[in-house]
């Protein structure tokens, strides 16, 4: 009994964690510039490339991490001043400019490095409960999904550029007024959300087959938690995240692999049908 | 004599916070109402609530006579209950004559159709501006031709949200000239005001929202005179 | 419903009332008032040089198949087979300002359902048409349910975005997995992931024989006749009353719906014409290379109607019909001559665009021309 | 250009009477001048580009040996190589330009059974001849088809009962879910029947997804003694690192891992040890002919990452091809059928001998039987020599006799006659 209780648990944090840190960065983009960037499987591909290059450089698997998040901000930053920052008035036309970006970021990477690149084992071991061993690795993932949004809340909350990011988001006006450079704001809030993708990369690059188009694997799963959560990343992302894994967990309990797809994006359809902001649109009602 | 507008106990509340709480409210047919109140005292919400944008969690509103508590906002403007948004809400893309024709289509065509934008045109002093892009007009004009389609459907009562904001003392005079004359014709008119001088110029009788509830009523005199609104609202305005 | 009208006293002052004004009330436009429509004021291109280039165009586009050999007219046919969905797009995204990312959701049933029905019954009696009616119907009648649920829930924005993505993703990762025997309607096996095959092309009755349209000639005119007449149908249609209650919602749904206007019935109309478009498209696809797949309705074949629409200009059906015939030209000359580049060079064409043209490449040479045009009035007088 | 045609067939298995090689060659002199135009559509990028731009270099590698020995029939080889993008529309708009404006002789395209699929239907409406070299779920009986890959009765009737008799009886297969996985489950749990075996599960994962904990302690509660890993693309081939991490260490057989998406190369070991894979070709091969050709394609591409199954596939067909045309005389492609049909058309392979079957127009092929160590180098403890594809003709597809132009699966077979 024991040990498939704890199996369901494991089932549940592990989408859990796959599902929060895949949306992080799209949501932190979203939520705050309004920006749908259909790149960021490309940031999260950048992110674990560089990742696997630093480790096999022989960097420590957190340094290697970081140095991967590091350079997913930077591209994230440049391509913000370069292309996003033209298109915050309109945010639709993002989608085309961010899936241009996708294009060129994919086939380019064929073309320079490759159609795949050796990846790294995954550290730590397994351990077992019962009848079932699992990664300890993929235990750390959970973790560090909790960590991540219980320090993007103290980011946001907290912290002076927290503050004048979110006042640059509800009153652009206003704070632009006050003397806040909202361009460096933005660059700044793209910049995180760019790294946020390029830490999911390089968190999950020992797992991964690493080729160009790996970040279709987490776009869908991703842009689905974004919506279904809603503007808001710990008001939305953090409950959405929570809902979707424990669908897709028991989906794929009873019915297998092809349930848990088809009844997460059921899952958004319905949620999106009774809340039609999203869950922090429904969580932050009235609040104007 | 029915009231045009009514509400009975309308209640809306955000959690804790109250936007409209036991509102007991009545204006007659051809009147002239302001609706005048600290920001936050629920105005907006009052007129929200009165369109159908926002449901209310308790209370009923009728309108000439019959409730319409249950209607969809669509279906309140085919009763005969029209708007003129805070911010102007025209179509920017569109030329100021598309604006009315969008207005009007429904209700007329071909040449009675163009004779009715013509006119409507002239009330509102934009009868120049008939080809520019609606986007292009200045602030007064963009108020002005939101009036005009508001005032194209031809309804009872008329609902003015801060008409005169961002306008000259010039364009304003020229707006309570505008609201003077429908209301001769018959058309009550429902007015949310901040400038006062706007308020005496216009308004028959004035309702004070203060914190979602009503806090006074009366003529304009009334209210003016009233110390306890001078205290919660004419005094901070000051 | 009583409308304003009745409403005798309330009149402002200087606005007469006008005789037979109420809401049940439609003034006939007649044949001719319908057709001048076309011209209309949603739509670029007015005038007699607009429409003397436009029928110069339609006869160069006629007798182009004499000039060119049997693959380029096959190919700009298959070309045309797209634009219908592109022109749908345009109407619900450009004009009633809805974007749905989902458009490919109907042009995979409509091209299964054509493959079923045609698989079936066969294509003698000039069945492939009534099937070609049949598949787009019920594309239609989806997107009545999907709309109904969309719209009357008030989802909109990007939220109505993911929403019509993530049914297409549904049908598609369902269909992937209908490899089996078990997945056949009738004689039709949907045959999953590797696409279902052995329909028969659109088939023409004729005494003496029946006339496949295989991607030659005949289909060339035949889609030709289709676009140019969907197109010219579209423009009447954004011109219209409808049209206008489109493009206010568009602008400013609030005012739209404080006019009186049922918003959510026009956008569930401009929804269902767009995606029965998009089911056109899926039918004409699959008749045209006998083949429909799961993979048409995936994240990257939905993203490309967008991409389409957006690079020609959305808000114009004009210039979504060009540029969607523009880019799809482009991309496939960049395949075929670019070899491994082509999708960067794409990329790079998309952001651009986006950056240097923002109302669309079509639309963005438009008003450079007018103001061209302006620059040069002015310079002479 | 007789001397080569005959240095092939004196090292064939199935040396015939000349009589049919004279027939078909008197009837084609030449009516064709030039070069012969060989039409190649493999991916180059997009999500397969990774195992299939081999496909590319091997044809290319064939053309050039063969153009350097003086081409077939004295006429060069030309290639005609456009990208699809593995992308199936790309495949049909270059399949139609390829045939129609290209005029080539013949076509060499597709990695994905999709792809096959999208342009089939193209390519039996101009009545070309069109070569698919990939492995792939097997079933195609079409007249205009020659598909040289391995299909599951070769790789499964080796490996599967090899597997329960070195392993033992209980089997779990995960596969992915579309045609190909289905299939070749289907053949697998046939052959654990036929063999007193048992299947403990079975497992269908939609592709594209790339998260396995759950698949992991599925097979981990029922405990067998195999596992059958039939996993397509990238994104599931994450299933390897992610078992590992997990402990999983149960024995797997597969027949697509390795000789395709080289994953033993690519992924760090332990990942993939205990995998063993049917393949007709990997790199580590180490007979001569192999060590030759490995030689040949590396002086021509330096900067090969890994020649896989679907590269010297590839070759092999170009090479199979010209053997038919050097028998028929002629690029005609009744007269190339015609040759194919006399069953002789043989290539002496880097895999070892590749023979056509007349009837259904597959490849027979030596099959080896690679197994990944837990440092993620190869052994080869076993080779099958000769190994027919035999179920389409058994079934009743015989291309000598009648045209087909379907797909037939073991649970839709062609009709009877």
């Amino acid at each position: 009994m024991l040990p498939s209780i704890f199996a369901f648990l494991f089932q549940f944090g592990d989408a859990f964690a796959f599902l929060v840190l895949a949306a992080a960065g799209l949501a932190i983009i979203f939520g705050m510039m309004g920006v749908i960037n259909l790149a960021h499987g490309e940031f999260i591909m950048c992110g674990a490339y560089v990742t696997v290059a630093a480790a096999r450089a022989g960097l420590p698997m957190p340094a290697a991490i970081a140095c991967g998040a590091l350079a997913a901000g930077i591209v994230g930053i440049v391509l913000e001043r370069l292309v996003i920052q033209r298109l915050l008035h309109r945010p639709l036309d993002t989608i085309v400019a961010t899936w241009g970006i996708s294009l060129i970021a994919t086939q380019g990477t064929l073309i320079v490095l490759g159609s795949t690149m050796p990846g790294i084992g995954t550290p730590f071991g397994s351990f077992s409960v019962g009848e079932f061993s699992y990664s300890v690795y993929r235990v750390l993932l959970m973790a560090i999904a909790v960590l991540l949004l219980i320090g993007l809340y103290l980011l946001f909350h907290k912290t002076r550029y927290g503050v004048l990011a979110r006042a640059t988001i509800q009153v652009p006006s206003m704070a632009s007024a006050l003397g806040v450079n909202t361009a460096v704001v933005h660059s700044l809030t793209f910049g995180i959300g760019a790294a946020l993708a390029g830490l999911a990369g390089g968190l999950y690059a020992p797992t991964m087959t690493l080729v160009p188009t790996m970040g279709t694997a987490f776009i869908v799963e991703a842009f689905v938690t974004v919506v279904v959560g809603g503007g808001d990343v710990f008001l939305g992302t953090a409950p959405a995240a929570v809902v979707l894994a424990f669908v897709k967990a028991l989906m794929i309990n009873w019915y297998g692999q092809l349930f848990g797809l088809i009844g997460l994006l059921l899952a958004v359809i319905i949620v999106i049908r009774l809340l039609p902001r999203g869950l922090s649109g429904w969580i932050l009602r009235g609040r104007e | 004599m029915t009231a045009i507008l009514a509400t009975e106990g309308l209640q809306k509340n955000f959690g804790g916070v109250f936007v409209a709480r036991d509102i007991r409210f009545a204006m007659q047919p051809g009147e002239i109402h302001c609706l005048i109140g600290p920001n936050g005292a629920g105005k907006s919400s009052f007129f929200r609530l009165v369109l159908g944008q926002h449901k209310p969690n308790a209370g009923a509103i009728f309108f000439d006579g019959a409730e319409i508590t249950a209607l969809k906002p669509f279906e309140r403007i085919r009763r005969g209950l029209s708007v003129k948004f805070q911010v102007p809400g025209i179509f920017k893309a569109l030329t100021v004559w598309q604006n009315l024709e969008i207005a009007l289509q429904d209700h007329l065509s071909g040449d009675s159709l163009a004779a009715e934008i013509r006119e409507t045109l002239a009330f509102v002093d934009l009868a120049g501006q008939a080809r520019e892009r609606a986007g292009n007009l200045s602030h007064g004009q963009q108020q002005w031709l939101e009036i005009g389609m508001a005032i194209s459907l031809k309804p009872k009562l008329l609902l003015l949200d801060e008409p005169t904001a961002g306008m000259s003392d010039d364009e304003t005079a020229k707006t309570g000239d505008m609201v003077h004359r429908l209301n001769r014709e018959g058309m009550s008119i429902l007015a949310v005001e901040h400038d006062m001088t706007f308020v005496k110029q216009i308004a028959q009788r004035v309702t004070v929202l203060h914190f979602g509830e009503i806090f006074a009523q009366g003529t304009i005199d009334e209210i003016v005179a009233d110390e306890r609104v001078a205290e919660i609202y004419l005094g901070k305005a000051q | 419903m009583s409308g304003p009208a009745d409403m005798g006293s309330a009149k402002p002052a200087s606005v007469p009332s006008a005789a037979g004004r109420d809401r049940g009330h439609r003034v006939r436009r007649g044949f001719l008032g319908t057709l001048k429509l076309v011209n209309g004021p949603q739509t670029l291109g007015r005038g007699p040089i607009f429409w003397s280039g436009f029928v110069v165009a339609c006869l160069l586009a006629g007798i182009y198949p004499l000039f060119a050999d049997g693959w380029t007219v096959g190919n700009t046919a298959y070309f045309f087979t797209w634009t219908f969905m592109a022109m749908g797009l345009s109407v619900i995204w450009g004009y009633a300002g809805a974007l749905s990312f989902g458009q490919t959701a109907f042009f995979g049933l409509s091209g299964y359902a054509y493959g079923v029905l045609t698989i079936n019954i066969g294509s003698a009696y000039g069945f492939t048409f009534a099937a070609l009616v049949l598949a787009v119907g019920l594309a239609a009648v989806f997107a009545l349910s999907l709309g109904y649920f969309l719209f009357y829930g008030r989802i909109s924005g990007v939220f109505l975005g993911i929403v019509t993505l993530s049914v297409t993703l549904v049908l598609e990762t369902f269909m992937a997995q209908t490899a089996g025997p078990e997945w056949a309607i009738g004689a039709a096996r949907l045959n999953g992931f590797n696409g279902m095959t052995g329909m028969p092309p659109l088939t023409v009755p004729w005494p003496g024989g029946d006339i496949a349209l295989w991607p030659d000639i005949p289909l060339y005119y035949l889609l030709l006749g289709a676009m140019i007449a969907c197109y010219l149908g579209l423009r009447i249609v954004v011109n219209s009353r409808f049209g206008n209650v489109l493009v206010a919602i568009r602008e400013n749904p609030d005012r739209a719906e404080m006019l009186g206007y049922d918003i959510r019935r026009y956008q569930l109309g401009a929804f269902i014409i767009g995606s029965s478009l998009a089911g056109l498209s899926g039918v004409l696809y699959t008749a045209w290379g006998q083949y429909i797949t799961p993979n048409s309705m995936g994240l990257y074949a939905a993203a490309l109607p967008i991409v389409w629409v957006a690079v020609g200009g959305r808000s114009d059906l004009t210039a979504t019909l060009i540029g969607t015939l523009l880019v799809l030209w482009v991309f496939q000359t960049l395949t075929i001559y670019g070899s491994q580049y082509a999708l960067v060079v794409m990329g790079a064409m998309l952001l651009v665009t986006v950056l240097f043209a923002p109302r669309g490449l079509i639309i963005g040479v438009a008003d450079l021309g007018g103001w061209l045009r302006a620059r040069l009035r002015r310079g002479r007088s | 250009m007789r001397t080569l045609q005959t240095h092939w067939l004196r090292r064939g298995a199935l040396v015939a009477g000349a009589a049919g090689i004279a027939l078909s060659g008197a009837t084609a002199v030449a009516q064709d001048e030039g070069p012969i135009r060989i039409g190649v559509l493999e991916d180059q990028s997009g999500e397969f580009a990774a195992a299939t731009i081999q496909k590319v270099h091997g044809a290319e590698l064939a053309a050039a040996e063969i153009n350097a020995a003086g081409g077939i029939l004295g006429r060069e080889i030309e290639l005609v190589i456009y990208d699809p993008q593995s992308d199936n529309r790309r495949y049909q708009e270059l399949m139609r330009r390829i045939l129609q404006r290209d005029n080539v002789d013949v076509v060499f395209a597709g990695f994905s059974s999709a792809s096959r699929e999208a342009v089939r239907p193209i390519v039996n409406q101009f009545d070309a001849l069109y070569f698919y070299t990939n492995q792939y779920e097997g079933g195609v009986c079409d007249a205009n088809v020659v598909a040289t890959g391995a299909v599951p009765e070769q790789q499964f009737s080796t490996l599967v009962p090899w597997m329960m008799e070195t392993y033992g009886p209980r089997v779990y297969t995960i596969a992915a879910d579309y045609n190909f996985g289905q299939i070749s489950a289907e053949w697998v749990r046939q052959l654990v029947e036929d063999g007193g075996g048992e299947m403990v599960g079975e497992e269908f994962i939609p592709l594209g997804v790339s998260q396995f904990s759950q698949t992991i302690q599925n097979i981990q509660e029922a405990a067998p003694d195999v596992l059958m890993t039939l996993l397509v693309g990238t994104a599931q081939a994450s299933f390897y690192e992610q078992a590992a991490a997990a402990d999983l260490g149960i024995p797997m057989g597969s027949s697509v891992n390795v000789a395709q998406g080289y994953e033993h190369r690519r992924f760090d070991p332990p990942a993939l040890a205990g995998m063993h894979v049917t393949a007709n070709y990997i790199e580590e091969v180490e007979t001569q002919a192999s060590l030759d050709f490995v030689e040949r394609w590396r002086a021509m591409f330096p900067d090969e990452v890994y020649i896989n199954q679907p590269g010297q596939n590839s070759y092999v067909g170009i090479y199979l091809y010209a053997a038919a045309v050097e028998m028929a005389g002629t690029t005609e492609k009744e007269a190339v059928r015609a040759a194919i049909q006399t069953g002789e058309i043989c290539h002496d392979a880097p895999e070892g001998q590749v023979c056509i079957d007349p009837a259904s127009q597959h490849a027979s092929h030596t099959i080896y039987l690679v197994q990944v160590g837990e440092d993620h180098s190869i052994s080869i403890p076993q080779v099958w020599e000769g190994i027919e594809p035999y179920w389409l003709g058994e079934a009743g597809c015989d291309l000598t006799v009648r045209d087909h132009d379907a797909q037939y699966t073991p649970s839709n077979p062609p009709p009877a006659e």
